[in-house]
């Protein structure tokens, strides 16, 4: 198969899968459409992830922190008893999660390796306390995004988030723009870059790249587009609680990454969905499902490099290796 | 620290490109030291336009710790860097890359999984980043890509833009660390050993290639090949245990007796 | 219980097939009209898996003991492990509200989890009882007409202890709690019972949750040297710090009061540390009464095991259900009169008798109890039919 | 704060370091020599405090216990090397903070099955369970001051072994240079191998020690996790005594921020992380 027939390959089958997304609501009763909603939320989480993971080979274990800041930006913007502006809450809980993003992304890229991984973990932990502890967001117990935001413009209504199929493609909406500006993203100038640095940084240094910069500039924008998903948790769900931030949440946004198989945007949303998938199917056969879980992502370190992205490639490989070799 | 932009330095680069043969870096006793052992003590270069200076030396002698200190990648303990008449001691790596210093690594230093061209275009990219367009498709800037293309000719690689960098030979690979720091449009090129692990072929067709880098540019070459240094060097540096040992054009290297026995006696030859 | 939950997941599975392959897959409950449909969400797992248990094994027994059903209709129960998980919360209950659309969600033990659930009751308008979780807010703040409890407000201990506290000649206190909303709500609780008694909280303590390091604060506590100290912790933590105030010689100076969850489930791992600790709770060993009596016995005989308060508030929950259940006889399960009836009852609990708020919290009893052995033996009632003030309820 | 309570808070201040050192010990040993990050040291410290629980419920005796038990995690940290962490030494941190990070859920439901949910607890043994009067109100534990002789100790003893020894000089060559090692002539292998056991090993000690006074039961690793790695990260990795000075730094944030800033406690210690990655980025006794 030549490069250029599996591309096109690649591309037909998104292009099935999203037509399978678009009709989905008309099959699927109103929990499979918010649990499908839930999955491709979690799926723009663990892209953003993908970004610096996969592309810029930086091993963030707190990402979970800005999905949990723009979920509580959303919360904390919605009054009590009236919705608050989708057009204003969205922008400010994507900024909201960018900027923090930003401040910590000073602190813990100035490390590397193992360091880098237990930082970002450090700090996420430190953003779970101030929401936990504080009484900021409600405390310990969360606090409700009573109403879905409005999104009327100037008294037009293009759609309405209370409905839940509308919200739904509202959902899908934001995912394939994520997918898309992603992919533009790493086309560009600026993507090339963080590919390089992710191969070899020292080299892109020395090439005359100020390699910090755009770190913290894919650090930032992997917390914005974290937060785009979190706010879209936010609404999805009605409910926010400091758990969201957990580190457990950010372990298993990485393990859809790596499901998934990284540096592949589409392969994060695969990795969502197999993650979810294992998870609904081991709690349904023993409620120790954990164990399965963690030796699910055991064997998949040991025996399963690349992900589920890469074994049709990889079964491809063994397949005409075998010819060859037969 | 101190802060220059690139704008200042690239003009302080450019002041002295007119005239050939003018001093475009200068190492001023450079000073290194780990934990007690200095090593390099008081080092002196100097790179001309136009002329390729040697630096040879032992297992050892410092040779790599000097280059490093040139490059920006280790910070010196003492003494000074100037380019074109400027301090530049206290830039960063990626800083004095910007301002045209190039260089390449003993151990190859690429991206092993782009492809060629992928590798030139990226060194090329350095010189006019802009990251803020993020939704132009980078190969679809000429001017970084005809450079990169430009480059790839330059250091005899045409025809391989489409491989893989990982999967070449080693020459070509080495090749490719040149083409690299060609596409940075480098006006000093600090080469560490371009020819380690080269057969005599691939060292000959090296050895052609860097006497047509001369032109325009002031290099430095780390270098154990001994009949490769003195077939293109016009000036050469011997240092032993950290310390220069003496410096001239090949013939007064070639006759001098304590080269000889501090470092062509130990059979080197 | 288990083969329903796997045909649960089973269906969830499907669906999410169906979306891979765009295959229709027909499902939608058969809505029998006779049966109720009752939707379990505790936690089977994780550090709450005994009080999971032990509710569902309460809510089973009143309908046991009502000839397996509840008002003459069969019920049909679904279950969800909650993990205690607040992060799966709405998630878990939409899989038993708009998944299995079950007539009544019972469920949980953890706060934050039932915050979730609360707001998934709301917003589908489903009925829903509380067996457990303690949040003020629950019926307070974000009380809804459909939302009801069978256990306790954080707050009603605590002010019951803080009550006794003043009477027992106490002027002075320090509290300590971790920092969550939980330990807040029944220092606030103790607080306001012990001032409206003349005592004085000289300062409240906390440490971050889910921390066991006490030292400092034993220290803090010594310095300050007040007549008594109240405390908030539960599970691990109360093991931990009944032996470090012991160990510290708090004990023998400083007189501990708590809210009953110190002492419940954990006697046995505090050693000797435990004993003779004063605790309030709406429920205590030794109760001299006939319901508690029956009660415990066919619990202990069929589940091989002592009931425990939380047994008391599952049994209840089920109580409650049916005294809703009874309203509409045979016929349509009407939400309104349901609720109308629910919010009238007066429960024949084991704990003694209570009837609801208007928030629909129970209006109890709260118990002194003293630590003797392996059981919070009842000393006197510290605060009798004590409601919570409910703030911020607009109902 | 008079100055008596003062003076009984830095002793609780060190006493608590001096018991986190022990934990981050094993977590730094095994960072800065094998280029492992492992999530699951919690998990051994969870497992030494339940194996000091059983052993103890079967023997009656903690310290009996404890000596049974060190050689046992010993054992238990050699088998998972070879199993599991033998194949992770080329691979990138990455797959070794999922594969640990699988270790979690699979020790965390091992212990729900075997062991149960409930909160269990240990005795101090009786030859320690008297305690020192320090004020009035106040006295202190024996045991405590026993945990903190025992901290000491060990942190000379790793001293002396990384220092001292031909296998610390072995350790420490290998965490500068495998291919050296091996050049050598020395078996990195078992090398490896001998200091993930000794990891291991510490941090079971840690839960076993602390077992008495911490009580055990179920997610007590998840947050000793987090803390050895602020400690790791202040300290420096790989170095002994890095770890011992931020053990004790933090012990100090954690002990006066609950005293004099309780609102923060929680961050307090993140906060002192903070401070030394903008003052330096590489711990404060990283080497080199």
């Amino acid at each position: 198969m030549n490069p250029q027939n599996s591309s096109r390959i690649a591309l037909v089958l998104k292009l099935v899968v999203l037509a399978g997304l678009i009709a989905f609501p008309a099959f699927g009763s109103s929990f499979y459409t918010e649990m499908v909603a839930k999955i491709l939320i979690l799926g723009i989480f663990a892209m953003s992830l993908d970004l610096l993971v996969g592309f810029t080979g930086l091993v963030s274990l707190g990402h979970a922190a800005y999905f949990g800041i723009a979920a509580y930006t959303v919360a904390l913007l919605t009054p009590k008893y009236d919705p608050a502006d989708l057009w204003l809450a969205l922008p400010a809980s994507v900024l909201a999660a960018a900027a923090a993003a930003f401040v910590i992304g000073l602190f813990v890229l100035r490390t590397k390796g193992i360091y880098f991984i237990m930082v970002t973990l450090a700090f996420a932990q430190m953003v779970y306390f101030i929401f936990h502890d504080t009484a900021l967001g409600g405390g310990s117990d969360g606090i409700y995004v009573n109403f879905k935001p409005d999104a009327s413009i100037a008294g037009w209504v293009p759609f309405d988030l209370n409905e839940p199929i509308q919200l739904y493609y509202f959902v899908v909406v934001a995912l394939v723009a994520v997918f898309v500006f992603l992919t533009l993203v790493l086309r560009s100038p600026f993507g090339r870059v963080l590919v390089g640095i992710r191969s070899n940084e020292h080299r892109m240094q020395s090439l005359g790249y100020a390699t910090f910069h755009y770190k913290l500039a894919a650090f930032t924008l992997a917390g914005g587009l974290a937060g785009v998903a979190g706010f879209l948790y936010a609404v999805l769900f009605g409910f926010v609680t400091p758990e969201y931030l957990s580190w457990h949440q950010s372990g298993n946004v990485l393990m859809m990454v790596i499901l998934g198989g990284m540096g592949n945007l589409a392969g994060a949303v695969i990795g969502a969905f197999a993650f979810i998938g294992l998870q609904e199917m081991f709690s349904d056969w023993t409620k120790h499902w954990q164990l399965l879980m963690g030796g699910v992502i055991v064997a998949a370190v040991l025996f399963m490099p690349g992900g589920l992205s890469a074994l049709p490639r990889r079964i491809m490989k063994k397949v005409n290796g075998e010819r060859e070799n037969g | 620290m101190a802060e220059m932009t690139t704008a200042d330095l690239t003009v302080v680069a450019g002041a002295s490109a007119a005239v050939p043969g003018e001093a475009m870096m200068v190492a001023d006793k450079l000073t290194r030291r780990f934990g007690g052992l200095a090593a390099n003590q008081d080092v002196c270069l100097t790179l001309e336009r136009g002329k390729l200076h040697a630096l040879l030396g032992p297992n050892g002698a410092g040779k790599s710790t000097c280059i490093n200190m040139l490059s920006g990648d280790l910070p010196p303990s003492e003494g000074r860097i100037l380019l074109g008449g400027k301090d530049i001691t206290r830039l960063s790596a990626a800083q004095r890359s910007r301002i045209g210093i190039g260089r390449s690594y003993q151990r190859t230093n690429i991206f092993p999984g782009f492809t060629v061209l992928e590798n030139c275009r990226l060194a090329a990219q350095s010189r006019n980043p802009r990251p803020w367009k993020i939704f132009t498709d980078a190969l679809g800037l000429s001017d970084t890509v005809d450079r990169a293309r430009a480059a790839i000719v330059e250091a005899g690689l045409a025809g391989r833009e489409g491989r893989i960098a990982g999967t070449m030979s080693h020459g070509e690979q080495r090749q490719l660390e040149i083409a690299m720091v060609l596409a940075t449009d480098a006006r000093v090129l600090l080469l560490d050993e371009p020819l380690a692990g080269m057969g005599s072929e691939e060292s000959a067709q090296m050895v052609e290639l860097l006497k047509g880098l001369k032109k325009n540019r002031a290099i430095l070459l780390v270098e154990h090949d001994m009949d490769a240094v003195f077939a293109v060097a016009d000036t050469i540096t011997v240092m032993v245990n950290g310390v220069v040992l003496e410096s001239g054009p090949p013939e007064q290297i070639r006759n001098s007796a304590d080269v000889q026995t501090a470092y062509l006696g130990e059979g080197h030859v | 219980m288990n083969k329903q939950k796997g045909r649960n997941t089973l269906r969830t599975m499907a669906g999410i097939v169906g979306l891979a392959f765009g295959v229709l897959v027909p499902f939608g409950a058969v809505q029998a009209a006779e049966k109720i449909k009752v939707g379990l969400m505790l936690p089977y797992t994780g550090t709450f898996a005994a009080l999971g248990t032990a509710i569902t094994n309460g809510f089973k027994q009143y309908v046991a003991e009502q000839g397996g059903n509840l008002a003459g209709r069969e019920v049909e129960y679904f279950v969800v492990d909650d993990e205690s998980d607040p992060a799966k919360a709405t998630e878990n209950a939409n899989k038993l509200v708009k998944r299995d659309q079950v007539d009544v969600l019972v469920g949980t033990v953890h706060s934050g989890v039932a915050l979730g659930m609360a707001k998934v009751a709301r917003d589908n308008k489903t009925l829903m009882i509380i067996p457990n979780a303690g949040a003020d807010d629950l019926t307070g703040p974000l009380c809804a007409p459909n939302v009801f409890r069978t256990s306790f407000t954080n707050w009603q201990p605590g002010f019951a202890m803080g009550k006794v506290a003043a009477e027992r000649g106490h002027k002075t206190a320090v509290t300590l709690t971790w920092k969550y909303a939980a330990g807040e709500e029944a220092v606030n609780g103790f607080t306001g019972g012990f001032e409206a008694g003349g005592g004085k909280v000289l300062k409240q303590l906390t440490l971050p949750f889910p921390g066991v390091e006490f030292q400092a604060l034993l220290t803090e506590i010594a310095s300050l040297k007040p007549e008594a100290v109240y405390v908030f912790f539960a599970g691990g933590g109360a093991v931990k710090f009944v032996k470090d105030y012991d160990a510290a010689g708090l004990k023998a100076s400083i007189p501990l009061y708590s809210s009953g969850f110190l002492t419940d489930g954990t006697l046995a791992a505090m050693g000797g540390s435990g004993e003779g600790l004063l605790t309030a709770l709406h429920y205590a060993d030794g109760l001299d009464n006939a319901k508690d009596k029956s009660f415990r016995d066919s619990y202990s005989t069929t589940y091989k095991m002592q009931p425990d308060v939380y047994a008391v508030q599952g049994y209840d929950a089920a109580q409650l259900l049916k005294a809703g259940l009874d309203a509409v006889k045979d016929g349509k399960l009407e939400q309104g009169a349901m609720i109308k009836a629910m919010a009238a009852a007066t429960v024949d609990s084991p704990r003694g008798a209570f009837t609801l708020s208007k928030a629909h919290n129970p209006v109890q009893d709260i118990y002194l109890r003293k630590a003797e052995g392996q059981e919070n033996k009842v000393v006197s009632i510290a605060a009798p039919k004590l409601a919570d003030p409910a703030r911020g309820c607009r109902m | 704060m008079d100055f008596t309570t003062f003076l009984i808070q830095i002793l609780n201040a060190m006493q608590y370091g001096l018991l986190l050192f022990l934990v981050a010990s094993g977590l730094t040993l095994v960072f800065g020599i094998m280029g492992i990050i492992n999530l699951a040291h919690g998990s051994f410290y969870m497992i030494g405090a339940y194996l000091a629980f059983a052993l103890t419920s079967m023997t009656g005796n903690l310290m009996l216990s404890i000596a049974l038990g060190i050689p046992l995690a010993f054992a238990f940290g050699a088998l998972l090397e070879w199993l599991l962490f033998s194949h992770l030494y080329k691979r990138d941190h990455l797959e070794q903070v999922l594969l640990t990070y699988g270790l979690i859920l699979i020790f965390e439901e091992l212990r729900s099955l075997t062991m149960g949910d409930d909160v269990h607890g240990v005795d101090i043994p009786a030859m320690f369970s008297a305690s020192i009067p320090l004020s009035d109100t106040l006295s202190y534990p024996v045991y405590r001051l026993l945990i903190s002789v025992v901290c000491l100790a060990l942190a000379a003893g790793l001293w002396w072994l990384m220092q001292r020894t031909r296998l610390g000089m072995m350790i420490r060559a290998g965490s500068h240079d495998r291919d050296m090692v091996q050049a050598l002539g020395i078996d990195i292998n078992m090398l490896y191998r001998t200091v993930f056991a000794l990891g291991v090993a510490l941090a079971a000690l840690a839960g076993m020690l602390a077992a008495p006074i911490s009580s055990v039961y179920p997610g007590m690793g998840g947050s000793v996790l987090i803390i050895s790695f602020v400690i790791v990260v202040i300290g420096g990795i790989g170095s002994v005594w890095g770890a011992l000075v931020a053990a004790l730094l933090i012990g100090f944030a954690d002990t006066f921020g609950k005293v004099l800033v309780p609102e923060f406690a929680g961050l307090a210690v993140y906060l002192v992380m903070a401070l030394v990655l903008l003052w330096r980025p590489e711990g404060i006794f990283r080497k080199g």
